[in-house]
């Protein structure tokens, strides 16, 4: 699904990210950890084209998207969320996901004027499905600035899977949750592997990542140091020692 | 030959006080982030205030010159005040449209101080020019560029020297921080008000004892001068500023002895827009990043 | 109605459409200094065609929008990297730019034994179309008006399209747009065009309207006023710029009470206002809520539950 | 698509029938003015001269009202308009106007009645 080969970027001398190879398989969760700094968020930015690597090649299913802008590559399925929260503040609900629609459903139905003004039939049934599914249903038309933290998590994870992705970036999503939102987050993704999407988990919160994951690949200043199940990876003494001896961990 | 060097001589007097109303300009900017439309405007109190003392009780150039630097200042701590302290960060766009509105209010004051067209203006020397061989160069001009020259150092010795300028240069890097190593950030950018506006005064003042006449164009014509020697120089810069400022001066200088005065602010628009597409950050400055701080996002 | 009522209330409808013009891109998130050049090039392209040309007032006026977009997308392509303060005083640079062009702009034909035409500096008089055809300052006004409320309708449906609602995403976090699989180059570049139109329309009114334009008047004092109006009256909504318009030519620039005083309380009121309300008075929450309001009072069938935002 | 161009199309049809291009011709006015200081400040009095522009003759039988604008600001700095007085021969008109600052203003002279038209002049006021 998704292949990273030799991907670097360099801020000034910053070596942010150097010569990292990952292979995503169609429809596995792979977690992506390390310590704060070690180029995460970099990976994720360069997967999305938000700004191109010093070297290396970012492929989806196989095709080379590495010079596409940003937002073609999100028209191939690309969704991400933000570590931040990110929101279109000063739009509602309904509107933060109706635009970020990018599904066969939003193209074809109704006239062009009925797609422009607002969402025909089956466009609107899939907005309101995933708004259910993120239990958002009675905030559509409220302003997204007006939301509480816990549900603008997860408007910002509904935004993300309203534009119908194959491949979903979670960027942190469990960051600042309690034990009982990460418990429904947990659920969440469960549930969206069922429908066959491919999730690159970012993420501190280790009980989230070991439980849903089926491969975790480990970043340490810029490079690679692990890839392997769950277990593997928690047995492995490199990552011990570079995550658990920087970073206070459950 | 000769003429090219005379035109290139007269642009570096005028690039002078360009200069200097780009060092306050972009005091300002560097300190606050934010574009400070009514620094024009503010000079143009000063400059008003010293027309009126000179017109009304025959005022000497100097305490004219004291008249438009104090009226400068003041006029920019009431800028701040009003336009720029209360805004909370992310309101670049409303201090901006603020500061503009500020403009209007203080101009229309002025005019109301001083109704007709044109007033007259004290001049900094008389005699007549001075004559080297082919050139020549009028006593006031150089009286100028050596002023203007001892403003730039005493404000490069106020910012690298002094502890107000620590915390003013601490501030232009890192807002945050300087708050956080205890600089008084509130007070700092208060007094960068006050000294930009007191360098834009002087400025000013030497600007109008050369033409020797003030009008309420004034103020636009020293935003947007100072605007422009600012950002061919690099936003935030010092140096860039003087830079920019003598580019500016020259350039002009040439473009209107080739081709006419409409041909001067021509070319001066011409190069500020080439200078931006081509080198967004200046010539000095670095290239501009996503700087949150000036957009009318809401976010 | 009173002459001069008319004259305010059409010099309101006239300078609305540059305020419209500004606001339109104070959505993508960008300040423009210079919506004012593409509301001279309108002017003078509107002016031009009628008073020189022989041509309707509609085609001239058509024109005007025409050579208001062209040229916003000129501009447009190169400054469409810059944002912020840089896209502000580029956009300065080149309405100044087209400011002095037209300074050095001359173009007279002979109508009625007397020169018409653009002359430079001394201005381009003679307009007289309106006048040509017996069209009372009344029946013109309810003409500006009419293609006002055109402008609103559009910018009313714009806003709850796809369009607009991703010209606020663009205008909210570019970033979180782009990841959102917005094209931001296509759509900055339709907002410049359709801000240029606006502009050039009303450009086109101003001219017939006064029958006489120069350079002057298209000079950066207009443009920063336009952009004012979007602040004053608010980002929430296409009315928000046309209350800013109300507020300082109807309220202010036309009643005695303020006369020579104007700018003195215009300026100090929009200073405060700004600090209580830094995107105007009918911003976005404000909008919300009278559209969260409305749909109490007047519920809507559930099934088509109000998708957009009133 | 469609829709929306044959709208633009019905639209454009319909303001050139309201407003069509003009063939019949008004009487086209030309105006001289000359504006003195008088002893109070900022209002001048002003004397104006109306004619046909085709053949010369004074224009009577108009009602002759002045305004002023502020080229530099448009529908900022705009007098109330006031009514000219008929004056001494055929054609003369006298208007006092009170400006709000000296500079340049473009003086509105708008002719209704017998025939309607609009002269704009441009005019320095003050002594610089």
């Amino acid at each position: 699904m998704l292949e990273l080969s030799g991907l670097s970027k360099h801020f000034g001398g910053v070596r942010a990210v150097d010569g990292v190879n990952l292979k995503v398989g169609r429809g596995d969760i792979v977690g992506l950890i390390g310590p704060n700094g070690s180029g995460k968020s970099t990976i994720v930015n360069l997967i999305c084209g938000l700004f191109p690597p010093t070297a290396g090649n970012v492929l989806l299913a196989g095709k080379d998207i590495t010079s596409l802008p940003t937002h073609i590559r999100v028209g191939m399925g690309i969704a991400r969320t933000f570590q931040n929260i990110r929101l279109f503040g000063q739009l509602s609900v309904w509107q933060n996901l109706w635009v970020a629609q990018n599904s066969d459903q939003h193209r074809k139905d109704g006239s062009f004027l009925k797609r422009w003004l607002g969402a025909p039939g089956a466009a609107r049934a899939e907005i309101d499905r995933t708004l259910e599914f993120f239990n958002l249903e009675k905030k559509r038309d409220e302003l997204a600035a007006n939301l509480s933290f816990g549900e603008q998590r997860r408007l910002e994870m509904a935004r993300a899977l309203a534009a119908n992705p194959s491949l979903l970036l979670l960027d942190e999503p469990a960051a600042g949750m309690n034990a009982e939102e990460i418990e429904q987050l947990d659920e969440r993704i469960r549930t969206l592997r069922k429908t066959g999407i491919t999730i690159l988990l970012i993420e501190h919160h280790m009980e989230l990542v070991m439980a849903v994951t089926d491969r975790v690949a480990v970043l340490n200043f810029g490079q690679k140091i692990a890839d392997g199940g769950p277990a593997e990876i928690q047995a492995n003494p490199q990552v011990r020692e570079a995550y658990l001896g920087s970073s206070n961990v459950k | 030959m000769i003429d090219f060097v005379q035109t290139t001589v007269d642009g570096v007097m005028v690039g002078c006080s360009y200069g200097l109303l780009a060092i306050g300009f972009t005091l300002i900017f560097g300190v606050i982030r934010r574009l400070n439309l009514s620094y024009g405007p503010s000079i143009m109190v000063g400059a008003y205030l010293g027309t009126f003392l000179y017109v009304q009780f025959g005022a000497g150039p100097l305490l004219v010159a004291v008249a438009v630097v104090a009226g400068a200042a003041i006029a920019g701590i009431y800028v701040e005040r009003l336009c720029f302290a209360p805004m909370k960060g992310g309101a670049g766009v409303a201090s901006m449209v603020s500061s503009f509105a500020i403009w209007m209010q203080l101009e229309q004051a002025m005019i109301l101080l001083l109704p007709r067209h044109t007033y007259a203006f004290p001049a900094l020397a008389t005699g007549a020019p001075w004559e080297f061989g082919p050139f020549t160069l009028r006593p006031d001009q150089l009286l100028m560029l050596i002023l203007a020259i001892a403003t730039g150092i005493i404000v490069n010795t106020i910012i690298y020297r002094t502890r107000f300028g620590t915390g003013l240069r601490l501030v232009t890097s890192n807002q945050i921080a300087a708050h956080l190593v205890g600089v008084n950030v509130r007070n700092v950018m208060l007094g960068a008000f006050a000294l930009a506006s007191a360098v834009g005064g002087f400025a000013g003042f030497l600007v109008l004892a050369i033409d020797q006449q003030v009008t309420p164009m004034f103020g636009m014509w020293a935003t947007i001068k100072g605007l422009i020697a600012m950002m061919i120089g690099g936003l935030g810069s010092v140096p860039g500023a003087i830079a920019g400022g003598l580019v500016l001066g020259v350039i002009e200088a040439h473009a209107q002895g080739l081709v006419g005065p409409q041909a001067r602010d021509l070319t001066a628009y011409l190069l500020l827009f080439l200078c931006l597409v081509l080198r967004p950050g200046g010539l000095f400055g670095k290239a501009p990043e996503a700087d949150g701080a000036f957009s009318s996002r809401s976010t | 109605m009173d002459d001069h009522v008319v004259s305010v209330l059409s010099n309101i409808g006239v300078i609305s459409f540059v305020a419209l013009s500004a606001y339109l891109l104070l959505l993508t998130g960008e300040i423009s200094f210079g919506q004012q050049a593409f509301f001279g090039i309108g002017a003078y392209a509107a002016a031009i065609a009628t008073a020189m040309w022989g041509w309707p007032l509609a085609a001239g006026l058509m024109l005007g929008a025409l050579a208001g977009a062209s040229s916003a997308l000129l501009v447009g392509l190169p400054t469409l990297r810059l944002h912020g303060l840089y896209f502000a005083v580029a956009t300065l640079a080149f309405a100044e730019m087209i400011r002095i062009l037209l300074e050095l702009f001359h173009y007279q034909v002979a109508v009625d034994g007397e020169l018409v035409g653009p002359n430079g500096t001394d201005g381009f008089g003679g307009i007289r179309y309106v006048f040509q055809n017996k069209i009372g300052a009344f029946e013109y006004m309810l003409l500006i008006y009419t293609l006002l409320a055109t402008a609103l309708a559009g910018l009313w449906l714009l806003e709850r399209s796809r369009l607009g609602v991703a010209f606020r995403m663009i205008g909210g976090d570019e970033t979180l747009a782009k990841t959102s699989g917005i094209a931001i180059t296509r759509h900055r570049m339709i907002a410049a065009a359709l801000a240029g139109a606006l502009a050039g329309i009303g450009g086109g009114l101003y001219a017939h309207l006064t029958t006489y334009i120069e350079p002057r008047i298209f000079d950066i004092m207009l443009g920063v006023h336009a952009l004012a109006y979007g602040l004053i009256g608010g980002l929430g909504t296409a009315l928000g710029p046309l209350l800013g318009v109300l507020i300082d030519i109807g309220l202010l620039g036309s009643t005695r009470l303020f006369s020579g005083y104007r700018m003195i309380v215009f300026g100090g009121l929009v200073a405060v206002l700004l600090i209580f309300r830094p995107r105007g008075l009918l911003n976005e929450e404000m909008v919300h809520r009278i559209g969260s309001f409305w749909r109490r009072v007047w519920p809507t069938d559930p099934s088509q539950k109000s998708h957009g935002k009133t | 698509m469609k829709k929306t161009a044959m709208l633009s199309a019905a639209a454009f049809i319909g303001i050139n029938l309201v407003f069509p291009a003009a063939a019949a011709q008004n009487i086209r006015a030309k105006a001289d003015v000359v504006c003195e200081p008088t002893k109070e400040n900022l209002t001048y009095d002003c004397k104006i001269k109306l004619v046909d522009a085709r053949t010369n003759a004074p224009l009577t039988g108009v009602t002759l009202t002045v305004g002023a604008d502020m080229p530099s600001m448009p529908g900022v700095h705009n007098l109330r308009s006031v009514i000219a007085q008929a004056q001494g021969d055929p054609g003369n008109y006298r208007a006092i106007l009170e400006l709000e600052m000296t500079g340049v203003w473009a003086l509105r002279l708008d002719i209704t009645g017998a025939t309607r038209d609009r002269v704009v002049k441009v005019l320095r006021f003050g002594d610089d």
